[in-house]
C-alpha cells in the first residue's frame, strides 16, 4: 500500500487514519462544548458590518483580497491573451526562435 | 528533339512572366483574372511541350487534366465578379 | 484470424470502420446508430485492453502493415520499408487513457447533446478522434504520426466548432485550427528534412541513423515547436482555454485525452528519436516551459469569471506538471540518477490522474451549463441544493487536481515535487505555489457555483451523465487510495519505456 | 424512353472518347479487351449519370455524320484562316495602338443553344470581336468590336460568314 | 517532319509572346481579353500540334499515344478557352467596367431599357 | 517593443530554416535511398503495379492512405457539422 | 451564366466524369489514382454548380454523403481482406484472378488486369473523394440559402 | 546543377506564409498564408526526391535504362495535399460562420474570447 | 541541362512572385487569383521534378476545387480586407 518514492513515502491509508484521528480529536473538543446552545437563540456572531437581507457571497467575492493582490501580475498576463490569431502564431514563432537558438547555438 | 521542344517551353515561360506582370499590376480584379486565364493556357501548352521533351507519354495526362480543369476556376472567378454566385 | 496478433491494427481499424459507417446507420434510424456505436465502442475498448495486456505482460508489440506476416518488419537488406506499429508500455497507457475518455464521453453525450443532425456528426467526429488518438499512440512511423496528428486536429476542431449558434464556438475552432495546422506543417517540414537527409521514415530506423548534424538540430526544433503547441504549453497554450471553454463537454474530455496523446508523441520524439543525442539544453527548455505553464495558467485561472474558461486554465496548468516531471527526467537522462526516474514516473502518473480529474471537472461543468443554462460565476450560485451529485463530483475533481492528500493528484504531484526538488529546489517551490493557487481557484469556483442560497431552478441532470461522471469519480478515488499498485504495475513500465527503453524499442523493431 | 435514348447516346459518345483515351493499349489490334470492358462499364455509368443533362435542351440533329464532316472542314478551312487573320490583326493593333472599340448588338437569327454557342466561340476567336453576352430570349448577340465602323451593324458586317456556317453545322 | 515541328514551335512561341505583350499593352479589360485569347489559343494550338507531329513521327504505341493526348489537349483548349474569355468579359461588364473610349455601348443601353 | 521581439524571432526562424535548407544534401543527389531503390526495383514484382507511386500509396504505405481518407472524411463531416441548418 | 457557358458545361461534365473515371481506372498504370481522379470528377460537380446555379446541385448533398461513407467503408473492408496475412496485405496481386495478372519487370505498355487490390482501393478512394469534395462544394453553396441569379 | 535553390525557395515560401500569418489580420488571408506554407512544404518534399536526370517512377512506356526519381516523397506529398485541402475547407467553413455572426472578418473585430 | 536549370529557376522565381502577390494584395479576390497562379506554377514545377501524380493532384485541387471553395467562401463573406 505504501508508495515509496525513494526519498520518502506516501500511504493514503495511513493518511486516512491520521485524518480520522484528527476528526476524533475535533469531535472530542466539540463534545466538550456548551450543550445548551441552540441555533437561532441568543445573539448572532458579529461579522463585520450590518446584516443585509438577501446578500449572497458569489463566486467573484471569495478570495477577494487574494485576487486583488495578484491582480497586477495577472493583468499583464491577460494583456498577452489578446485573442488575436496573429498573436497566437506570433508566440509560436517566438518559441520556435528560442528553441532554434537553444538547439543551434547552445547545443 | 529535346532542345527545341524545351526551348519552346522556355519561350512560353517568358510569356508567363509577362502575364505575371499584368497579374501584379492589373488595376481591376478582372484584369488579373484575364492574366490567370492566359497563364492557364500557356501552362497547358508548356506542359505538353515539356512532356514531349522528356519523351515520356505518361506526363501528358497532367496537361489534359489541366486543360480540362483550369476553366472551372476561371468560371468561378467570373461568376463572382458578375455577382451571381449563390 | 489470430486476434492476439492482429490486435494493434484492429484496435485502430475497428473505430475507423465504425466512424465511416455511423452516418449510414443514422440514415436508418437513431436506435440503430446508438447500437452500432455501442458495438464499436465495446469492440474497440476490448481490443485496446487486449493490446495493453499483451504489452504489459509480453513486452513491445510490433506489427508490420502489409507484410506477409506481422513480424516481418525488415525488408531484405535489413531496413524497414513498410509502416510499423510498435506499441510499448507508454503507448498502451496512452491508448487506455484515450479509450477511457472516449467511452465516458459517449456515455455522457447520449443525453447531453440535443437530438438533431449535429448529434450524429459529433458522435462520428468523436469516434474518428478516438481512432486518431489510438493511431497516434500505436504508430512507429514518423509520417504516420503526422497523418494521425492531422486526423486528431481536424476532428478536434470540428468538435470545438459544434456550437454554431454563437460566434464563440467557430472563433475558438478557427484559432485552434490555425495553430494546429501551422504546428502540423512544421512537423511535416521536419519530416521532409529528415527524409531528405536520411531517406527513412521509420522512427527506429531514423533513431539509428541520426548523427546530430545541423539538419537534425533544425528538425528537432521544428518538431518541438509543433508538438509543444499541440500540447498547449505556455506561451503557445492560448488556443487551449478557448477550445476547452467552447467545445461541448463530451468533446472537451476527448480534447484533454488528445493533449495527453500529443504529449506522448512529444516524449516519443524526445526520448526515442533524439534520445541518443541527449542534450540537457532541451531538457531545461522543457522544464522551463513546464514551470511557466503551471504558474501562468494558474495565475490566469484566478481571475476568470467564466466557469468553463476557469477550469480550462486549470487543465492547462496540469500540462505543466507533466512537462515538468518528464523534463526533469530528460535533463538528467545522460547521467541517470534515481530521481530522474522518479520525476518521470510522477509525470506519467499525472497524465492518468489528470485525464480522470480534469475530465470529471469538465463533465460537471457541462452538467451545470445544461442544468442552469449558463456558466458565468457571477450569475450562478446555490446549485448544490439541487444538483447534489454534480456538486459532489465537482468537489472531488477539484480536490484531486489541487492535490489534496487522499486523492490521486497528491501522489503524482508528490513524486514530481520530489524529483524536481532534487534537480533544483526553486522548481519544486514554484510547483507547490501553483498548486496552492489552483486550490484557491477551485474552492472559489465551487463556492460560487454550488454553495450559498438557492438562486435559480436548475433542470435535473440526466442519469447517464451522472453515470459517466461517477465512473471518473470512482477512478479518482481508486487511484488515490491505491497509488502504489498503479505506479508499480502501470506507470513504472511506461516510465521505463522512456528511461531505459530506447534500446529495447530499437531492438524490438529491428529484431536484433 | 426519351431518357433512355439520351443516356444511351451519351454513353456511346463517351465510350468513343474513352477509346481515344486508351488507344494503343492492347497487344493485338489497338485496344486490349479488358480496356474495352472497363471502358464500356465506365461509359454506361457516365452516360446514365450525365445523359439527361447533356441532351436537356435538344440537339439531336448534331448527331448526323454529315455535320461532323462539315465541322472538320470548317475547322481546318475558314476557321483557321480567320484565326490567323485575327492574330495578325492583334499584332498590328499592338504595334500601332489604333483601336476604336465599342459594344454592338446584332441578331444572327440562331435558335438553338448549340448554334449560339458555336457562333459565340467562333466570334471570340476571330478578328476584332469578342462575345460579351447572349440574350436568351431574343438571341441577340452583344459583341465587343475593336474597330467599330457602324454602331448598328448587321450580323454579316461583324462576323462575316460565320452565322451561315453555324446555321449549317449546329442548327 | 522536323522542319514542320520547328515551324510549329516557332509560330507557337511567337504568338504566345504576342498574346502576352497584348495583355500588357492594351488599355482596358476587353481589348486585353481580345489579345490574350486569340493569340494564346492560336499559339498554343501550334505548340500542341508540334508535339502531335512529333508523336506521329516517333511512331509506335508511345508516339501514337502522345499524338492522341496532344490532340485531346488541343480539343479541350479550343472548347474551354473562348468560353472562359467570354465568361470573364461578361463578368467584367456586369461588374461595371466601362469599355475604354467606347464609340457605342449597346449592352449598357439594353440594360438601361430593362432587359 | 512587442513588434521588435516578433520581428527578431521571425528573423531567427528565417535564418535557421534557410541554414537548414542550405545545409541539406545538394539538390538532385540523394545520399541514402535504400528504401526507394527497393521500391523502384521490386514493386513491380511485389505489388504487380507499373506505377511505383501508386504501389507505395496503396500497398507499402496503405495505412497512411487510410489515415488520409480519414482526414478527408473528418473534414467533410466537420464542414457538414459547421454549416448545418439549425432548428429555429 | 450565359448560354455559352451552360452549353459548354453540358459537354464538359460527362467528359470530366469520364476523365476522372479514366484516371481512377488507370491509377496503377499511368499517373493518377483514386484521389486525383476523384478530384477531377468532383470538379465536374463544381462546374455544374457554377454553370447552372444552386438549383442543379440541391438534391446532391445526401447522395454524396452516402457515397463518401460507402467509399470509406469499402476502403477499410479492402484493408481487412488481407487480414489472413496482415492488414493491407495485397492478397490479389499475382494470384491470377481479378486484377491478379503478374507483371514482367521492366518497361511495358501496361495492362489493366494487374495490381491486385490496388485498383479496387483506387475505386474506393475515388468514390470517397467524389462524394466528399462534391459534398463540400454543395454544402458551401447551399449555406445560408443562396440567391440564385 | 542549380545547387540548393529549390530548397531555399521552399523555405522562402514557408516564411512568406508565416509572415502572412503574423501580419495579416483578415481571417481568409490567414488561410491563404497557410496554403502558401503548405505549398512550400509540398515542394520541399517533392524536391527531396528528385534525382538528377531521373525519370518518372512509372514503368509504363518508361525509357529502358534511366534512373528513376525517388517515389516515396511523391506518395507523402499526395497525402499532404489531401490534408491541406481538408484543412482549408474546414477553416473556410469556420470563417464563413464567423462572418455570419459578426459581419466582419477582421481578426480584431471578431474577437470575443480573450483574457 | 543548363536549359532545364534555367526553366526551373524561372518557374521558382515566378512561384515566389505569385506567393508574394497572394500575401500582399488587399483585394481578397485578387489574392485568391494570385494563389491560383502560384498553385499552377507549383504544379508545373512538380511536373518538371518528374512527379506527375502530385502534379495531377495539385492541378485538380489547386486549379478547380481550392479556387472554387475560396470563391464560394468569399461570396458568403466579403471581398475587401478592411483596415
Amino acid at each position: 500500500m505504501t508508495l515509496f518514492t525513494g526519498y520518502g513515502f506516501w500511504n493514503p491509508l495511513l493518511w486516512l487514519a491520521g485524518a480520522a484521528g484528527v476528526t476524533l480529536l475535533g469531535l472530542l473538543f466539540w463534545s466538550r462544548g456548551r450543550r445548551d446552545y441552540r441555533r437561532g437563540e441568543g445573539e448572532l456572531p458579529f461579522l463585520s458590518g450590518e446584516s443585509v437581507p438577501g446578500a449572497h457571497v458569489g463566486g467573484g467575492h471569495l478570495y477577494w483580497g487574494f485576487v486583488e493582490g495578484l491582480r497586477p501580475y495577472v493583468e499583464r498576463l491577460r494583456g498577452a491573451h489578446t485573442g488575436l490569431v496573429n498573436d497566437y502564431v506570433g508566440w509560436l514563432v517566438v518559441i520556435l526562435a528560442v528553441v532554434f537558438l537553444i538547439v543551434l547555438v547552445g547545443g | 528533339m529535346i532542345v527545341p521542344l524545351a526551348a519552346g517551353g522556355l519561350a512560353l515561360l517568358g510569356a508567363i512572366v509577362v502575364c505575371m506582370v499584368r497579374l501584379s499590376i492589373g488595376p481591376t480584379a478582372a484584369d488579373r483574372a484575364v492574366a490567370l486565364d492566359t497563364i492557364n493556357t500557356l501552362v497547358v501548352a508548356a506542359m505538353v511541350l515539356f512532356g514531349a521533351a522528356f519523351d515520356l507519354v505518361v506526363l501528358l495526362d497532367v496537361a489534359l487534366v489541366y486543360a480540362l480543369l483550369s476553366y472551372v476556376g476561371t468560371l468561378y472567378i467570373a461568376r463572382y465578379l458578375e455577382g451571381g454566385l449563390p | 484470424m489470430n486476434l492476439a496478433l492482429h490486435a494493434p491494427i484492429l484496435a485502430i481499424a475497428v473505430p475507423l470502420l465504425g466512424g465511416f459507417a455511423l452516418p449510414l446507420w443514422a440514415k436508418f434510424g437513431r436506435p440503430l446508430r446508438d447500437l452500432w456505436l455501442l458495438l464499436v465502442s465495446a469492440a474497440t475498448a476490448s481490443l485496446v485492453g487486449l493490446v495493453a495486456f499483451q504489452v504489459y505482460t509480453g513486452g513491445i508489440q510490433v506489427y508490420t502493415l502489409g507484410a506477409a506476416w506481422p513480424t516481418d518488419t525488415l525488408a531484405p537488406g535489413g531496413f524497414p520499408i513498410r509502416i510499423v506499429l510498435a506499441v510499448d508500455a507508454l503507448g498502451a497507457l496512452v491508448g487506455l487513457i484515450a479509450t477511457l475518455a472516449a467511452l465516458v464521453g459517449f456515455a455522457y453525450a447520449a443525453r447531453y447533446l440535443a437530438e438533431e443532425e449535429g448529434k450524429t456528426l459529433a458522435l462520428t467526429l468523436g469516434t474518428l478522434l478516438w481512432a486518431g488518438m489510438l493511431g497516434m499512440a500505436f504508430t512507429g512511423d514518423l509520417f504516420n504520426l503526422f497523418v494521425f496528428f492531422e486526423v486528431t486536429s481536424i476532428a478536434a476542431c470540428g468538435l470545438i466548432g459544434y456550437r454554431t449558434w454563437t460566434s464563440r464556438g467557430p472563433e475558438a475552432a478557427f484559432k485552434t485550427m490555425v495553430l494546429y495546422t501551422v504546428g502540423g506543417l512544421f512537423v511535416l517540414l521536419a519530416i521532409a528534412l529528415l527524409y531528405g537527409e536520411y531517406g527513412a521514415l521509420n522512427l527506429a530506423h531514423l533513431a539509428r541513423l541520426l548523427r546530430g548534424s545541423t539538419v537534425d538540430r533544425v528538425t528537432l526544433a521544428l518538431l518541438l515547436g509543433g508538438l509543444l503547441m499541440k500540447v498547449g504549453a505556455v506561451p503557445v497554450h492560448m488556443w487551449a482555454p478557448d477550445a476547452y471553454g467552447e467545445a461541448p463537454a463530451q468533446g472537451v474530455i476527448l480534447l484533454v485525452a488528445n493533449t495527453q496523446v500529443s504529449l506522448y508523441a512529444l516524449f516519443r520524439i524526445l526520448f526515442t528519436l533524439y534520445g541518443g543525442l541527449a542534450d540537457p539544453g532541451i531538457g531545461w527548455l522543457v522544464v522551463a516551459m513546464g514551470t511557466l505553464t503551471l504558474l501562468v495558467a494558474s495565475l490566469m485561472a484566478v481571475v476568470q469569471m467564466d466557469l468553463g474558461r476557469l477550469i480550462a486554465f486549470g487543465a492547462v496548468s496540469q500540462i505543466g506538471y507533466m512537462l515538468l516531471g518528464v523534463g526533469v527526467g530528460l535533463t538528467v537522462l545522460a547521467s541517470r540518477p534515481a530521481y530522474g526516474l522518479l520525476a518521470l514516473q510522477g509525470g506519467i502518473f499525472h497524465m492518468l490522474n489528470d485525464a480522470l480529474a480534469i475530465g470529471l471537472l469538465f463533465l460537471a461543468v457541462g452538467a451545470v451549463e445544461k442544468a442552469a443554462g449558463g456558466r458565468n460565476l457571477g450569475a450562478l450560485g446555490g446549485l448544490g441544493h439541487d444538483l447534489k451529485w454534480t456538486a459532489a463530483f465537482f468537489f472531488l475533481g477539484a480536490l484531486a487536481l489541487a492535490g489534496i492528500p487522499p486523492l490521486n493528484g497528491f501522489a503524482s504531484k508528490l513524486m514530481i515535487y520530489q524529483g524536481s526538488f532534487l534537480l533544483s529546489p526553486i522548481l519544486s517551490a514554484l510547483a507547490i505555489l501553483a498548486s496552492i493557487l489552483l486550490l484557491a481557484v477551485f474552492v472559489r469556483a465551487f463556492q460560487g457555483a454550488f454553495l450559498g442560497p438557492r438562486m435559480l431552478q436548475p433542470e435535473p441532470v440526466p442519469s447517464s451523465m451522472l453515470l459517466a461522471m461517477g465512473a471518473l469519480a470512482l477512478g479518482v478515488l481508486v487511484l488515490g487510495l491505491f497509488p502504489d499498485l498503479v505506479v508499480r504495475h502501470v506507470v513504472a513500465p511506461a516510465a521505463d519505456a522512456l528511461w531505459t527503453g530506447r534500446e529495447v524499442y530499437l531492438r524490438a523493431v529491428f529484431g536484433r | 424512353m426519351r431518357r433512355l435514348a439520351e443516356r444511351t447516346t451519351t454513353g456511346v459518345l463517351v465510350f468513343a472518347l474513352y477509346l481515344l483515351f486508351s488507344a494503343f493499349t492492347g497487344p493485338w489490334g489497338v485496344w486490349a479487351p479488358d480496356e474495352l470492358l472497363a471502358g464500356g462499364v465506365l461509359a454506361l455509368v457516365v452516360g446514365w449519370v450525365a445523359g439527361p443533362l447533356v441532351w436537356e435542351r435538344g440537339g439531336w440533329r448534331l448527331l448526323s455524320p454529315q455535320r461532323w464532316a462539315l465541322f472538320l472542314v470548317y475547322l481546318v478551312g475558314p476557321f483557321l484562316y480567320a484565326m490567323a487573320k485575327a492574330n495578325l490583326d492583334v499584332a498590328w493593333r499592338v504595334i500601332t495602338g489604333r483601336i476604336q472599340p465599342g459594344i454592338v448588338r446584332f441578331n444572327p437569327e440562331l435558335a438553338t443553344d448549340f448554334g449560339r454557342t458555336f457562333l459565340a466561340n467562333s466570334i471570340t476567336l476571330t478578328p476584332g470581336t469578342l462575345t460579351l453576352d447572349v440574350d436568351d430570349a431574343t438571341g441577340d448577340f452583344f459583341v465587343h468590336w475593336i474597330n467599330v465602323t457602324d454602331p448598328s451593324p448587321s450580323a454579316d458586317a461583324v462576323c462575316g460568314p460565320f452565322p451561315a456556317w453555324a446555321r449549317r453545322i449546329a442548327e | 517532319m522536323s522542319v514542320l515541328i520547328y515551324v510549329f514551335l516557332a509560330i507557337g512561341a511567337l504568338f504566345n509572346l504576342l498574346g502576352a505583350v497584348a495583355l500588357l499593352r492594351f488599355p482596358d479589360v476587353y481589348t486585353r481579353i481580345h489579345g490574350a485569347t486569340k493569340c494564346t489559343t492560336f499559339g498554343s494550338i501550334f505548340s500542341v500540334l508540334a508535339v502531335a507531329v512529333y508523336g506521329i513521327a516517333r511512331g509506335g504505341g508511345e508516339g501514337g499515344t502522345m499524338a492522341i493526348r496532344a490532340f485531346l489537349a488541343l480539343v479541350f483548349l479550343l472548347l474551354t478557352n473562348p468560353t472562359g474569355s467570354h465568361a470573364l468579359a461578361r463578368a467584367a461588364h456586369r461588374s461595371g467596367i466601362k469599355p475604354f473610349r467606347a464609340v457605342v455601348d449597346r449592352l449598357e443601353e439594353a440594360g438601361k431599357e430593362g432587359r | 517593443m512587442k513588434r521588435w521581439v516578433l520581428l527578431a524571432a521571425f528573423l531567427v526562424v528565417a535564418g535557421s530554416l534557410l541554414l537548414g535548407a542550405a545545409r541539406m544534401r545538394p539538390f538532385g543527389a540523394p545520399r541514402l535511398d535504400l528504401m526507394d531503390r527497393y521500391f523502384n526495383a521490386l514493386s513491380q514484382g511485389e505489388a504487380a503495379t507499373n506505377n511505383v507511386v501508386t504501389a507505395i500509396v496503396f500497398d507499402y504505405r496503405g495505412y497512411d492512405t487510410l489515415g488520409e481518407a480519414t482526414v478527408l472524411f473528418t473534414a467533410v463531416v466537420g464542414v457538414a457539422l459547421i454549416l448545418r441548418r439549425l432548428k429555429g | 451564366m450565359s448560354v455559352v457557358v451552360r452549353t459548354i458545361a453540358r459537354i464538359l461534365v460527362p467528359v470530366a466524369l469520364l476523365f476522372g473515371g479514366y484516371v481512377i481506372l488507370h491509377g496503377h498504370l499511368t499517373p493518377g489514382g483514386g484521389f486525383q481522379g476523384g478530384a477531377v470528377a468532383a470538379s465536374a460537380v463544381a462546374l455544374l454548380l457554377v454553370a447552372f446555379g444552386t438549383s442543379a446541385v440541391k438534391g446532391l448533398k445526401s447522395p454524396f454523403a452516402v457515397l463518401e461513407d460507402l467509399g470509406g467503408v469499402a476502403f477499410v473492408v479492402l484493408g481487412f481482406l488481407g487480414i489472413g496475412y496482415t492488414f493491407f496485405f495485397n492478397v490479389l496481386a499475382g494470384s491470377g484472378g481479378l486484377f491478379g495478372a503478374p507483371v514482367a519487370p521492366g518497361p511495358n505498355p501496361g495492362f489493366l488486369n494487374t495490381g491486385g487490390t490496388l485498383p479496387l482501393m483506387n475505386w474506393a478512394v475515388g468514390f470517397k473523394v467524389i462524394g466528399g469534395l462534391g459534398a463540400v462544394v454543395v454544402l458551401f453553396a447551399l449555406f445560408g440559402g443562396g440567391d440564385d441569379r | 546543377m542549380i545547387g540548393n535553390v529549390p530548397f531555399v525557395v521552399c523555405m522562402v515560401l514557408v516564411l512568406l506564409g508565416l509572415a502572412a500569418l503574423l501580419f495579416r489580420r483578415n481571417l481568409i488571408k490567414v488561410v491563404i498564408g497557410l496554403k502558401i506554407i503548405e505549398n512550400g512544404v509540398n515542394l520541399y518534399l517533392v524536391a527531396t526526391g528528385y534525382v538528377q536526370g531521373g525519370v518518372v517512377p512509372i514503368w509504363t512506356y518508361a525509357p529502358p535504362d534511366a534512373a528513376m526519381v525517388l517515389p516515396t516523397p511523391q506518395a507523402l506529398t499526395l497525402t499532404s495535399i489531401v490534408i491541406g485541402l481538408a484543412t482549408t475547407a474546414l477553416m473556410l467553413a469556420f470563417a464563413v460562420v464567423i462572418h455570419r455572426h459578426k459581419g466582419s472578418l477582421d481578426g480584431r473585430k471578431v474577437v470575443e474570447l480573450s483574457g | 541541362m543548363t536549359l532545364w536549370a534555367a526553366i526551373q529557376i524561372v518557374i521558382l522565381v515566378l512561384l515566389v512572385a505569385g506567393s508574394v502577390l497572394a500575401v500582399w494584395l488587399k483585394d481578397l479576390l485578387a489574392s485568391v487569383i494570385a494563389l491560383g497562379a502560384s498553385s499552377l506554377l507549383l504544379a508545373l514545377e512538380f511536373y518538371l521534378l518528374q512527379a506527375p501524380d502530385v502534379a495531377i493532384a495539385e492541378a485538380g485541387v489547386g486549379a478547380a476545387l481550392t479556387t472554387a471553395i475560396f470563391v464560394l467562401a468569399l461570396r458568403k463573406t466579403r471581398r475587401k480586407e478592411e483596415e
